[in-house]
């Protein structure tokens, strides 16, 4: 998280951290491993009137950012997240909620912003896609026109909160190439949701089938054929909030190892005095310092939508996607037995870093996406 | 000791194996290719494995093979390391009582055999050797860590009972278990290691409360023991009052010295390092549709590389150890190898799973599995004393380097800081 | 400080940067874009860098933009830190005098201006804002390692003289420079942070012997310093006899703030740290013909991402401490994460140039420098003090963690141990 | 090395050891870094008088091993190799005069096999090839039939010892497909040799050029056409030799590593007596005898002509290529600024394990090269 914050950001962000402290301590999110949602709707409600997701919608369409920089908010947000391994959709839900303010229609913002901001409906993103398409960017799920509609027919997992969702975010293969978004009633027909199963306490997510579902044009976000700035965009902003998190999940991480390795004694000394520990501490100490400045340029290079931004998130990924797990795996060793067990509270950050690292891109895809990235830019300078 | 293996009273060694092999055969069950090492097991499947394997080591038993290193009137075979090892090699194909060869046999057996009087012996180690005993190590405590000889749990003498009171934590199956060995704090006015203890005592009685430990995987293997005024005889102490850490020294040498140890049954090829147990990462990447993609195909290589560098490692210093040509401490290293290499084979197979090592469609359990193993993959490093503990033994013991500063030796365990003042 | 850029005096930023940049344009040559920061030079080619370098720094100094931050009865412009970052900002893409900002200005002018007397001061550093004097330090010695206050180096004094026996190591090119500030022992009896002087010397007179040290990579960069009977006055010592650890501690803290300093030039995006100034990962596939290579590409991507976490790091610390957020210990963690991922970046660009970098035709030497530059690449942990001891440093003064013991503390220097007892 | 050696094994073993000892000190190692041989002709003869370059050949054939294993007896003589970072083409010589020995013919083993063990001819393996072909098993150079005989055209690179060599052992892609092996004089019409460069002080490596160079069916070694197998078991010797010297450069490493910990002071104390250069320490004897393991393994593997031959010698090197270096690179570090002069000796053993890492296949290429066999192998199985 930045070291500077604005008043105003830091009062919200301070808002965020006292309410997830009151609504979703540890024993809690325990509780919520069984619970079908992982979290409750009136949470995620309330969570909407603090700003969790109104940030990326202009205050014409009814949103508002706290300091002008929407994206920089937003990551505050998923800082927080990240160090109460907090439940609700706050990435998918921000993903639809500012794609259908960047390119919807003015009767698509008018039907669908009120709702989606106030979390009275959840929206989710069906971007990824199973076996054997889930490398990142493929899209194989196809959206044929016939008879006046356009007919979806594919699969999409994993989708957060799919279950929950009233409404998806659908990336698409349109017949001529290029890609079609659509937003559509979760329930249309054709469209089928099964439950997957998850590591995450509280988050969830669905397979979802697409069996010749038949939509209107109106439900057609953006350009047909041309929504491949939008899907970047949504990809850029789906990584800064996964960047912060686990930023914010490795920030916890430390804090709780910290402690223990100063009140905890062995052999009569602290674990703190040991020099072994000491300098694998500092090491730690050193990547999380790194993936709070990439996590944070990051977010500042898709709030500016510069020229960067793909770059930045992706090595944000391939950073935050080894490192994060690094030191949150260094911190229960830290801790011996009791670190492996459920009881303890490492794990649910653990968790949510690990979850983070593997969606939205591996970091395998996210340095091969990198060198495609140097290369066309190489290409533009030659 | 191998020596007595030509001695004219002891069996030779062949044709050990010839009346074993025959015998094996007649009354050992195949092995079940399909149980894996480390499958997740009901709590009735867990308490039929372990009824079914006190079955076969009462087989054993019956047919002469039980406790092969044991001496006849303890109710053991009276033979020789090498005969062990002949056993271990004939064993391979067939089913055996894995489920309490360690620690019942070692280092619990193993202990209770070296400094238990005839008494002692002749009560338990028959009933060990039968399967009517499964004992569990009371070692560790909850915020002890590393340091086994910093036992909190204490006992009081009151005429000829202990009264003891404490809690052990890290007991594998506690709960299906019979008897436990336990390392007790008898003084704290003298230097931590001199006010030391070890009892016998029957787990499940009153004054012993045993709590499963949920692990964050969903495993229930380990236990925590809250003994509240338990009340045991003192003809359940083995060896001398406040003498126990010369017990303990032994008994941390057994723990350590399992991959070489003949008082139990270790088939060929078993030994710990070799393998995960687990799902082979060629049969993983196959599973997420991988095989062709080069990436991939550099973790597997290097999984299988990670695989039989640790298996030839540990292979290579339980001959040196054997052999005298390389030093007890030696253990360590394999010790550290096991617990760095086998991270990283966790760490492998969640990279090769994908996405579906966090979020899977039922079909793909298995590679969900491979995501919440990754969650638990530090236990490779912890379990069994940490790696941390290892590499100090390695640099100290077996490297020579100085040891680091303690401050505990000197005082009495009283005096001793146990954590940080508070503020 | 910063509020003196408002005073009425001293020139508006704006102002001062329109100037600046006008002043540029006409008065300093653009920057040559083939000039590798780290390209090997034969001798005569550093040595004609080296004058070119004093060149430019003269006409700074003749415009008026040396010593920004140094008072102008120094010489200097007597300007604020602001200034210079102005000026660091404007000077991107033009030629400066690189070879010698690092460490002339700092530490060893900026001890002298802290620590100089008036005398000293006005002999010294109008000398070198024109370009005539460059600095090395004087510090490390051969056997010393990471403990520069353990100097052995000794000075006794002879009247108005000192006379200084000893030697001194990794100086960057003490062969072509003037002036040495130096850190020597001037008592032996008393514990060893009390017993050491700081004395500015001459290089190249009587006395000094410089030998210029080959690394296995072929640079001869680093000199060491064998000093015998060299005599030197009174009045080119810098703080009190036996004071010099008062120097030291701000000469340490000046050598471990070179990224946030303003004693001197550092271009905007030249940060230590931010990248290896070699090829770039993908030029090296690239010429390895390995850009198809999907496992290359992960090398590449992965080369990538730790050049911008360094950069995004060093650049988060660089603010913290300069708005105070973080304090200068902070320091360490760029200069582990330096030497940390710049291994790495080594170790990549060595993995990509396969059986190149370690044999190869004459047309793929730069694949073959890679290779070399793999052998050296722990350099990068070494150079400038090991990330050991930043390591402590981050652990103990950053996090407050326990102190390392150390057996030097409390005794004369005379008793402490210095190597192994002889056996 | 093993731990057990047989008393003539160790004899044998302690005879290198002393020759290397008294002809090869590090001294003369940094003299030889402008040599263009890198090594001594009458020392290598010496060498082979010791047995260096006949243990592979059978008593019949004028050879003999010392232990009726020569394999595992060559790689006793490797790993001394390594803890000296000898002179000298074991690797290249041993590999030819073993080609030769195990499918030459009457005639080839009377003209080449005397003078390859007397060390009066050099034989050198020209297997590799350059860019683009470098990936190891890849075989671009044609055996063409013309005219009764063969014309060999391609480049090989890197050759050991190829300005040195008097016979090239080649290995050529044959017309119908497979293999087909070749012993020519070096001086051969349409061969020519250019120096290439390297990072060790000793070894020697060559691009060799054959420009349409003919040769009679005399030179074929082996059948032509199917010399798969011949090649398969010289890159096993080639690695076997690679596996044993790198573990003594790392053995050589740790122990001048070790004396310097105990002996070398900071702050009053040794630097053995610091825990986190001991826990680092204690992983690098680890290391260290897993590469003892798994060279020993490898070894006996290909002595025996075991069917996990070509696993094991892959493993080593997929093994001891990232750990030796790894280990190595540690010795530096515990040096400081004199571990990076050329002045110390740590870089002689370090450079010696960076050459062979990368040659007769990178650990990438064996990687690789593992999983294949393991495909095939449960190929066999299902």
């Amino acid at each position: 998280m930045k070291l500077e914050l604005s008043p105003e950001q830091a009062f919200f962000a301070g808002t965020t951290r006292q309410f997830l402290d009151d609504k979703v301590p540890t024993s809690l999110l325990r509780e919520l491993r069984n619970d079908p949602a992982g979290f409750d709707r009136e949470f995620w409600r309330q969570g909407a009137d603090l700003g969790w997701t109104s940030l990326l919608v202009t205050e014409d369409d009814g949103g508002g950012s706290v300091s002008g920089e929407g994206v920089c908010d937003l990551a505050l947000v998923a800082f927080e997240f990240g160090r109460y391994a907090a439940p609700g959709p706050l990435t998918t839900a921000n993903v639809v909620t500012a794609a259908v303010a960047r390119s919807g229609t003015a009767e698509q913002k008018a039907g669908l912003l009120p709702d989606l901001m106030s979390g009275a409906r959840i929206g989710s993103w069906a971007y990824a896609e199973p076996r054997p398409f889930e490398r990142l960017g493929t899209v194989s799920l196809q959206a044929t026109r016939r008879d006046g509609r356009y007919v979806l027919s594919g699969h999409k997992a994993p989708v957060e909160s799919a279950v929950e969702a009233e409404v998806f975010l659908v990336t698409a293969a349109a017949e001529a190439g290029g890609l079609t978004q659509f937003v559509i009633p979760a329930d249309t027909p054709g469209v089928s949701v099964t439950p997957m199963r998850t590591l995450d306490m509280t988050r969830r997510y669905g397979h979802v089938v697409f069996d010749e579902a038949a939509v209107p044009d109106s439900a057609v976000l953006g350009e047909p054929g041309a929504a491949g700035d939008d899907v970047e965009r949504q990809l850029q902003i789906a990584l800064v909030i996964q960047l912060a998190e686990m930023t914010g999940a490795m920030d916890r991480g430390m804090e709780i190892t910290t402690e223990w390795l100063f009140n905890r004694y062995s052999f009569g000394r602290p674990l703190a005095s040991y020099q072994a520990l000491k300098h694998r501490f500092a090491d730690m100490k050193s990547y999380l310092e790194a993936a709070n400045g990439l996590a944070d340029a990051a977010a500042q290079h898709v709030q500016d939508e510069s020229a960067r931004a793909g770059e930045y998130v992706s090595a944000g990924k391939s950073f935050l996607g080894e490192y994060a797990l690094q030191v949150l795996h260094e911190c229960v060793q830290f801790h011996g037995g009791i670190g492996v067990t459920f009881e303890h509270d490492l794990h649910l950050y653990l968790r949510r870093a690990v979850l983070d690292a593997q969606l939205y891109g591996t970091v395998a895809d996210h340095r091969d996406r990198l060198t495609s990235i140097l290369e066309s830019r190489e290409q533009l300078h030659v | 000791m191998s020596d007595l293996a030509q001695a004219p009273d002891i069996e030779d060694l062949d044709s050990f194996r010839y009346r074993l092999r025959d015998w094996l055969k007649e009354n050992m069950p195949p092995a079940d290719p399909r149980r894996a090492p480390f499958r997740r097991m009901s709590d009735e499947e867990e308490l039929a494995l372990v009824a079914y394997h006190r079955e076969l080591q009462r087989r054993l038993y019956d047919g002469g093979f039980a406790g092969i290193i044991f001496a006849k009137e303890y109710g053991g075979a009276g033979l020789t390391p090498a005969h062990q090892e002949v056993l271990n090699e004939e064993i391979v194909g067939y089913e055996y009582p894995a489920r309490f060869q360690v620690p019942t046999f070692s280092p619990c057996a193993s202990v209770i055999y070296e400094f238990g009087t005839d008494e002692q012996k002749r009560r338990h180690i028959p009933a060990i050797l039968r399967g009517e005993e499964i004992w569990m190590q009371f070692l560790s405590e909850p915020g002890g860590g590393s340091d086994v000889a910093g036992a909190q749990t204490t006992a009081i003498r009151d005429g000829d009972e202990w009264v003891i009171n404490g809690s052990k934590i890290w007991t594998t199956g506690a709960w299906w278990s019979d008897w436990g060995l336990c390392l007790a704090r008898t003084n704290w006015d003298v230097p931590k290691h001199r006010g030391l203890s070890v009892f016998m005592l029957k787990i499940h009685q009153p004054g012993i409360d045993v709590h499963r430990i949920e692990m964050l995987n969903g495993s229930k293997e380990f236990c925590q023991e809250f003994m509240t005024d338990l009340r045991i005889p003192d003809s359940d102490r083995i060896g001398e009052v406040d003498g126990g850490w010369t017990v303990g020294t032994r008994w941390m040498y057994h723990e350590k010295s399992l991959g070489i140890s003949h008082y139990f049954i270790r088939p060929v090829g078993s030994m710990r390092g070799a393998n995960l147990g687990g799902p082979t990462p060629l049969g993983v990447a196959r599973q997420a549709g991988r095989l062709d993609d080069p990436v991939a195909r550099q973790l597997v290589g290097e999984a299988h590389t990670l695989q039989l560098a640790g298996q030839e490692a540990t292979a290579r210093i339980a001959r040196g150890m054997a052999s005298r040509k390389l030093s007890d401490q030696a253990a360590g290293i394999s010790r550290i190898l096991a617990g760095v290499l086998n991270t990283r084979l966790a760490t492998i197979n969640y990279e090769l799973a994908g996405a579906s090592a966090v979020a899977w469609d039922e079909q793909d359990q298995p590679l969900g599995d491979l995501g919440v193993e990754f969650l638990m993959r530090q236990a490779r490093q912890i379990g069994g004393g940490t790696v941390e503990m290892s590499r100090n033994g390695v640099s100290e013991r077996l490297l020579g380097m100085p040891r680091e500063t303690r401050r505990d030796n000197d005082v009495a365990f009283r005096e001793v800081p146990r954590s940080a003042p508070s503020r």
